[in-house]
């Protein structure tokens, strides 16, 4: 994985953010957000706790709503729309910092669920794909196991596992490394590296550096709601612009 | 509505009849969910007048409290529960009694050791007396009146006012005067128990329809008749299958429909009357084998022997 | 160890000590009895004070219970047999009446040949319960279905059952159990035939009327499958259509069925419940009414949508807060006025109506709290996995939050069934009031109090310590698991 | 604030209403509001209709009609010649007063249990435990029954306390009879009255008054000693022994009152049928009221037990730890903390008390349900309005008692990250 | 703090422990054990699960209760006379495990409430004294939050500065830094090494052995309620004694 070249620039964007704002309440979490992601490429947010990361890939499934400017996801924007967010969600995979796994569902059952009831696939066929996606994490042994039975690290293979199962074009992930013990942040980089190896497009908020520097082709620097800064893995660590970025990666890369 | 239930009756194919919850005598189930006594009875003549069969009724026991509403809401056709006949009840609660079936008073029954002799000796006493009836209202007027003071005790059955009486939690009972004597009776020791002479007020008891439905009204009314006037020419259980071919008073012969349609009047058959009659015999049977001297109640018939005899049952003249 | 204070602090045990065994004062019943019962003046001041009691109430009931008697045809005689035996003046239990009578106390006035029958269908209740309820663990719904199946043969035997209904019952309980053991997810939607047989057992009739019923509802169920892109509209047509097929079919079609193949059970009349079989009737349909009901009420409780939430919330605040006994007025004196003139419907059902909705109300805000357990992470991940709201809710919440809830869901249960002993107030042949007054209004059992109080009271015991057992069992279960 | 400027919106269309998630929530909301009020409506036609037919109307004129009846318990004056207005009020008023006598004796007993089933007593513990399950699973009516028939069948009658050689004997210095009616307790008498402040037809004496002023001026300054113990301990370290201080502020201008106004006791005797001059406790009451605690009892006992297990071990640890004595440790560590987890059920038992306290149907005694319920309803055949009325009354006080919850619930939660 | 040797010999001992026995109903915790603590001595104990740790120092403030043998502490032998037991606590702080602050005080009240109720100090004063110790533990500033707003370092730094507030002469640790999460654990560790530094008595049980072998002077291994070996931790690390000790360092180290 050398490649940070950015893909050859493809017919159209994959997601597309125009003037984004959004308050909760009296308070501007996200600020006339800008941003353009092209097909198969990889974003790594980074920024300071508090600065909008998470609500601004929330925002892109809709699991927020946004006040202000425009979403479009794979030609769909979002609006109040029902039929448009369904659709826009079944794009798009997302993995959570705590997994949330269903705890009441074996493994397996917790990646057929979705297929089944959205896309309407016939059982053995979700199953086949879910095992699919299972080796893919390796992990199929475990198939048949609850998810409090399995460790932190394999939960959250399981949830790539799972979101992989609705056969996104996009995936979100929401610091998918920072609930679990460092033995097990590898075993989950390794997985998402592995994805990324085969060009989905995906974005990204994280704080491992190593793994912004491997897979990412831009990294944004978030702050105050804001796109403070972006660039490239390497000119972004080696030659950070703004004040706020360097003082933010002295602080994450000090400890 | 008019004539309504009259048609609701005969399509449930049972009569829904408004019974007390357990008073020996007047309505009690036995052991196997029977029902039997005074006011039973009644509703048996009148099933039988109306569906041909005495055995289709469902008994609904009523409290004291929830009576009248069971009536007026239309959850039983016939309220046969020993209730007053009242102003109030009979206007302002909108319902219709029919008739009377017992003269009563409301008398008080008192232990024979309290040496009490008349009830203007009660008081200060404490006494014991079923709530949402209107012996209730009768006695806070007689003590009123007799400038006389009492503690009530409330209670909400008959089986809970005989627990309290006997256990001495109250001086005096007091309810109407028929149902002292059957509370009385079923005492271990009836002798030492003694019911005081006065009778404080009017109970004239008897079944009750709803208001506004008068032909229901006037099935219920003449059916009560019948057993009245039955007793009164002697049309008896036993004989009247044959007084219905060999009689030749024409009253007799009005009242058993072989003469004269009267049923057809009230919406019924000819044979209404004579299937009522045969369901439990007329008045004076049933008031014998209910609550009479040869049962353990008791009681003599009194004001409830027939105008002949000197009492008050008069039956209207079937024509 | 004395080599402690030497200047050098190094040390190595050569050998290790044996453990031995505490002093004297340490162990035995001397120490149980110096640390439970006397450690201190408070204590013994306590002891002393618990034997006292012990010591009264031993003293005031003990006599009266050792001074049984069981065989007697009346208070009277049972007096006399006592004054025989121990002495004039002493006091002794008549139980020889609930021997007499406890058949009313348990069936009320059900007719005898029949009773059977609801002994059936509290068997039944059983079986249909064990997928349910003890599904998470093989043996206990296993010991569960035998004995369930055993005892209630035995019973039913034992009461005169006939024949080819004992012979029935015991194909059609085998047949269950294996669908259970070997097919358990139909046999969870299967139980939803249960509550149709028990209605059929207990009143009697035609089999058709019940079966027409639940064909109403499996039709509306297939039309809503069938519909279901067109989501709430395809529920609403679902409704429509049940509605449709019992309104206007379901009569004409049961008759005709059952002129062809006519499966009749002698049928008995609400007035003839009492007793123990109409407490039960009454508290299970309450609790399986009130449990969706309940669910219904919570979401909406939960629900974002201002005008549905502040429906949910008076409806729930309303019935928590008048008494019960009120609401059974309710349903006695005025249910009749709220429906259209003319209608009249049997008084049990009447209860059972508000029995639900205030057990409902009440299971309502125990599921609440089952779902404000469930972490904000599942409703997220449902979402975005694309799962709609219903969907989310019937795979993903609700059988998290229901889970969670049993406990609750139990005691909830427990209370209205106590609560039941309140139907004698609007009339109805309760175990305990209307049934004990009844009795002792018969000339034989007049005086008779503390009997049937006995009888009656320890059934209720059995039955409500039994359920708070398992909800007990259920709630230490909960919690070690940590699936 | 919230302009919409990059998105432009599109226009209305009509499948937006099941399609766009604004306008579905409003259509849901608007199909549900009118299936209610269809509903309603309908409930509400069709008993207009069926009281119509009845030729009855809605009107609470019964209300200020003479009730005729007379309430043996009564709270405030009353007789038969009142409306019935007045008798749902005393009705009320002992609802109320069974439910308080109820909340405070079975709080009181409830806390004893709870902490005695922890008690390291065995025989205690497990005494308790057997009340508690006894108690909790078996129906409340039954123990009504249980406690009726105990009152009626056990108590001697005020018959048995007459004559040379009384069956019964009066107890606590011949004070007190206990009888299968009422308990004759004493009353109290002066031999110097000071008169009675006339407000309408119930007076109040001026003893009384006397008396609560000296004890709302005890209970003032009692306040402001503890106020100042805590600034000398705040100041010097050591907090000065007050509590001698308060009882004497308490206890002399009484005994002084006492003295001045003659107060004495007036034993109950036995004149005619029953006992006078004293004041007979209601058994309807006394029944009403054990049965109540004792029921509700169990219940406080185990949410009691639960409140102080749920303080850890730790926590009582910790504070011996530090030197606090067991006393301190319970008043300053376990109890705030157990408080929190206990009022809240607490306080929902109370709710059900004063629900189940219309069990008084059971004994006869006349609270809210037994006169605006039960004979006023009966006499009138309102039972519409009656029913409406009673259920709001109920309402109001569980609404009420509830609030106090949360007002409670909102001052202690604790404060977590 | 690179002192590990044995502070000058004072007048006498802090801790005095004689062949000391502890059942759990007829399960022997404690057998046998010998200890003197001097002044200014700073012990570490450590040892297998079960092995009877947590006993002994709950022996020594009497948490527990003793069954045979002696515990002087301070001059002051431990006894049923409850005065001995005032005496014995108000000199001797202990840290738990799980930090056992009071929920329901602000941490200014969490460290000042034995003060003023045992010791009878005038509230200001304590208040003076508590933000001393709050200082000296580094977090002053979060003086009237309640403990649930803080982390869990910072809690059990808090617990640290309650039990200095009683101003002890012994402090005893219960493995205060096995509920922390490896960031925070420094930051307790780091304070414990102040306290150290300022010469108080010290008994921490703990597997924390960078620690040990800083401040300690000695380390004692128990096992099965028993004393198996004592030494410098130099010697105790590199040098075990007993076959126990290697396996139990091997087990510890190795993970
Ligand atoms: N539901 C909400 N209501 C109000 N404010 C919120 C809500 N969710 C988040 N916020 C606030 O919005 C801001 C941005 O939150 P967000 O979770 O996007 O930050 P983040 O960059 O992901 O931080 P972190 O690295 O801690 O996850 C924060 O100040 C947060 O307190
Ligand atoms: N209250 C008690 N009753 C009975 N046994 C106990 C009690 N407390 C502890 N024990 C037992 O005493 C033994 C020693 O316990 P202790 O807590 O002192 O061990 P430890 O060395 O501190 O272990 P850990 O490292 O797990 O904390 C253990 O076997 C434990 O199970
Ligand atoms: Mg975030
Ligand atoms: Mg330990």
């Amino acid at each position: 994985m050398q490649t940070t070249a950015i893909p050859a620039i493809e017919s159209d964007a994959a997601i597309e953010i125009v003037r984004l704002n959004k308050w909760y309440g009296t308070f501007h979490v996200l600020r006339d957000i800008d941003l353009t992601v092209r097909r198969g490429e990889r974003i790594v947010i980074a920024g300071p706790s508090g600065s909008g990361k998470s609500t601004l890939i929330r925002c892109i499934n809709r699991l927020e709503e946004h006040q202000s400017g425009k979403i479009i996801v794979d030609g769909t924007e979002l609006t109040h729309d029902l039929k448009n967010i369904d659709k826009v969600r079944s794009e798009v995979g997302m993995v959570f910092q705590h997994f949330n796994l269903f705890p009441h569902l074996t493994i397996l059952e917790n990646c057929t669920l979705a297929p089944i009831w959205v896309r309407k696939v016939p059982r053995r066929e979700a199953e086949e794909t879910a095992m699919h996606f299972l080796e893919k994490v390796r992990i199929p042994d475990q198939a048949h196991k609850y998810p409090g039975q399995l460790s932190g690290g394999q939960q959250q293979r399981v949830a790539i596992a799972r979101a992989l199962c609705m056969r996104p074009r996009i995936m979100l992930f929401d610091e998918p490394t920072s609930a679990l013990d460092p033995e097990m942040i590898k075993e989950v980089l390794d997985t998402m590296i592995a994805l990324a190896e085969d060009g989905m497009t995906m974005i990204c908020v994280t704080h491992e550096m190593g793994f912004a520097q491997a897979v990412a082709h831009r990294v944004i620097f978030m702050d105050q709601g804001q796109i403070v800064e972006q660039n490239t893995p390497v000119e972004f660590f080696n030659n950070p612009q703004s004040e706020r970025t360097r003082l933010f990666l002295s602080q994450i890369l000090g400890h | 509505a008019e004539g309504d239930t009259l048609k609701e009756v005969k399509a449930r194919d049972a009569l829904n009849c408004g019974v007390n919850t357990g008073l020996i005598g007047f309505a009690a189930p036995d052991a196997n969910g029977n029902w039997s006594g005074f006011d039973v009875s009644y509703c048996k003549a009148l099933a039988a007048a109306v569906l041909g069969d005495a055995t289709k009724v469902k008994y609904v026991p009523v409290t004291g409290q929830t009576r009248f509403t069971a009536l007026s809401s239309g959850e039983v056709d016939v309220l046969a529960r020993n209730s007053t006949w009242t102003f109030q009840r009979d206007t302002d609660l909108k319902l219709d009694f029919i008739g009377i079936n017992y003269y009563d008073g409301q008398g008080f029954m008192v232990r024979k050791d309290l040496g009490v002799s008349s009830a203007k000796e009660l008081n200060g006493a404490t006494i014991c007396i079923q709530t949402g009836t209107t012996t209730e209202l009768n006695l806070a007027d007689y003590f009123k009146a007799n400038n006389m003071e009492y503690q009530p005790v409330n209670i909400d059955s008959n089986a809970e006012g005989e627990q309290q009486y006997m256990a001495g939690a109250c001086d005096a009972y007091t309810t109407d005067a028929s149902g002292l004597a059957a509370t009385r009776a079923s005492f271990a020791d009836p002798e030492n128990h003694i019911i005081l002479p006065e009778i404080i007020s009017k109970e004239p008891l008897g079944p009750a329809v709803r208001h506004g439905d008068n032909n229901w009204g006037d099935i219920a009314r003449w059916t009560l008749y019948a057993l009245i006037a039955a007793e009164e020419y002697g049309v008896t259980s036993a004989n009247i299958d044959e007084l219905a071919k060999s009689s030749n008073n024409p009253e007799v012969q009005r009242l058993l429909g072989t003469t004269d349609e009267l049923g057809k009047m009230i919406g019924l058959d000819a044979e209404w009357a004579r299937r009522a009659i045969k369901a439990s015999g007329n008045y004076g049977e049933i008031f014998a084998a209910t609550i009479g001297e040869q049962t353990p109640i008791g009681l003599a018939r009194g004001l409830n022997a027939q105008w002949t005899q000197g009492g008050l049952m008069y039956a209207m003249p079937f024509r | 160890m004395s080599d402690t204070h030497s200047e050098t602090v190094a040390f190595m045990r050569e050998t290790m000590l044996p453990p031995q065994p505490p002093p004297l004062a340490q162990s035995g019943a001397i120490r149980w009895l110096r640390e439970n019962l006397f450690s201190g003046p408070l204590n013994i001041a306590l002891t002393l004070v618990g034997l006292g009691i012990v010591w009264l109430v031993v003293g005031a009931v003990g006599p009266w219970l050792t001074h049984s008697v069981w065989n007697a045809g009346s208070m009277a005689e049972c007096r006399q047999i006592i004054a025989e035996t121990w002495g004039e003046g002493a006091t002794g239990a008549c139980f020889a009446l609930v021997k007499h009578r406890w058949n009313q106390f348990l069936f009320g006035f059900y007719p005898q040949a029949l009773y059977w029958r609801p002994v059936l269908a509290f068997g039944l209740l059983f079986l249909a319960l064990a997928p349910l309820l003890f599904s998470e663990s093989a043996r206990a719904r296993r010991v569960v279905l035998g004995l369930a199946m055993v005892l209630t043969l035995v019973v039913s035997a034992v009461l005169d059952a006939p024949g080819p209904a004992l012979a029935g019952m015991a194909v059609a309980m085998l047949a269950w159990a294996a669908l259970v053991e070997a097919r358990p997810r139909p046999a969870l939607l299967a139980s939803l035939v249960y509550p149709f047989a028990a209605v059929w057992l207990l009143w009697g009739g035609s089999l058709w009327t019940e079966a027409m019923a639940l064909a109403g509802l499996a039709m509306g169920f297939l039309v809503w499958r069938g519909l279901a892109r067109l989501g709430l509209f395809a529920f609403a047509l679902a409704v429509v259509a049940a509605a449709a097929w019992w309104l206007l079919l379901a009569g004409p079609i049961a008759a005709a069925l059952a002129g062809v193949l006519p499966l009749r059970l002698q049928p008995v009349s609400s007035d003839q419940f009492g007793g123990f079989v109409l407490s039960i009737t009454i508290g299970v349909a309450g609790i399986a009414l009130s449990l969706p009901l309940g669910v219904i009420l919570a979401l909406a409780r939960r629900s974002d949508l201002p005008v549905i939430k502040v429906l949910a919330v008076m409806f729930i605040e309303f019935i928590r807060g008048v008494p019960l006994i009120t609401l059974l007025f309710v349903a006695s004196l005025l249910l009749n006025y709220f429906l259209p003139p003319g209608t009249n419907f049997d008084v049990i059902l009447r209860v059972i109506i508000m029995v639900t909705l205030f057990a409902a109300a009440y299971m309502a805000e125990v599921i609440r709290g089952g779902l404000a357990g469930l972490p904000k992470g599942q409703y997220e991940a449902a979402d975005a996995l694309g799962l709609d709201y219903w969907k989310a809710q019937r795979l993903i919440i609700l059988p998290q939050a229901l889970k969670i809830s049993i406990p609750g869901i139990v005691s909830t249960f427990i209370g209205m069934f106590k609560d039941t002993t309140l139907v004698v107030f609007v009339g109805l042949y309760d175990p305990l009031k209307a049934m004990s007054d009844t009795i002792r209004a018969s000339f034989e059992w007049k005086g008779a109090y503390w009997e049937p109080y006995i009888f009656v009271g320890a059934i209720f015991f059995v039955l409500c310590f039994g359920m708070s057992r398992y909800s007990m069992y259920l709630e230490r279960r909960l919690k070690h698991d940590h699936r | 604030m919230v302009t919409h400027t990059g998105a432009v919106d599109p226009p209305f269309r009509l499948s937006m209403l099941i399609y766009d998630r604004r306008y579905r929530s409003l259509t849901l909301q608007a199909i549900v509001f009118i299936l209610v009020m269809l509903a309603a409506s309908w409930i509400i036609d069709n008993t207009l209709k069926n009281l119509a037919d009845l030729g009855k109307t809605l009107s609470f004129d019964f209300l200020f009609r003479r009730a005729g009846y007379d309430i043996p318990q009564q709270l405030i004056p009353y007789n038969s010649d009142d409306t019935h207005l007045r008798a749902a009020v005393v009705g009320l008023l002992n609802t109320l007063l069974v439910s308080v006598l109820g909340c405070i004796a079975a709080t009181v007993l409830g806390v004893v249990a709870g902490v005695l089933r922890l008690s390291s007593n065995w025989l205690i513990a497990r005494l308790m435990t057997v009340y508690v399950e006894v108690f909790r699973n078996i129906p409340l009516l039954l123990w009504i029954l249980v406690c009726l028939a105990l009152f009626t069948e056990i108590m001697p009658p005020p018959n048995a306390y007459r004559g040379e050689n009384p069956a019964a004997g009066m107890i606590l210095f011949d004070m007190v009879a206990p009888t299968n009616r009422y308990t004759a307790i004493p009353s109290i008498g002066m031999t110097n009255p000071p008169g009675t402040l006339a407000l309408g037809r119930e007076g109040i004496s001026w003893a009384l008054i006397a008396f609560a002023v000296v004890i709302a001026a005890a209970l003032a300054g009692h306040r402001l000693l503890r106020s100042w113990a805590r600034r000398v301990q705040e100041r010097t370290g050591k907090r000065p022994t007050t509590w001698w201080i308060s009882l004497a502020m308490f206890a002399l201008p009484s005994i002084l009152l006492t003295w001045y106004f003659g107060l004495h006791l007036i034993p109950p005797v036995l004149r005619g049928f029953n006992f006078a001059d004293g004041i007979n406790l209601d058994n309807a009451l006394v029944v009403l009221w054990l049965a109540l605690t004792l029921y509700t009892g169990a219940f406080i006992a185990e949410i009691v037990r639960a409140g102080i297990l749920a303080v850890s071990r730790g926590q009582s640890e910790a504070a011996f730890a530090l030197g606090l004595r067991p006393r301190r440790t319970m008043s300053l560590v376990v109890l705030p903390q157990a408080l929190r987890v206990i009022v809240p059920p607490l306080i929902s038992q109370y709710l059900n008390l004063t629900k189940n306290s219309s069990l008084a149907i059971a004994v006869g005694y006349m609270d809210l349900r037994g006169t605006l319920g039960g004979t006023t309803l009966n006499q009138t055949g309102r039972e519409m309005e009656a029913m409406v009325l009673m259920m709001a009354v109920y309402l109001a006080l569980s609404l009420i008692i509830s609030a106090g919850m949360n007002i409670f619930n909102a001052r202690v939660r604790l404060k977590e990250r």
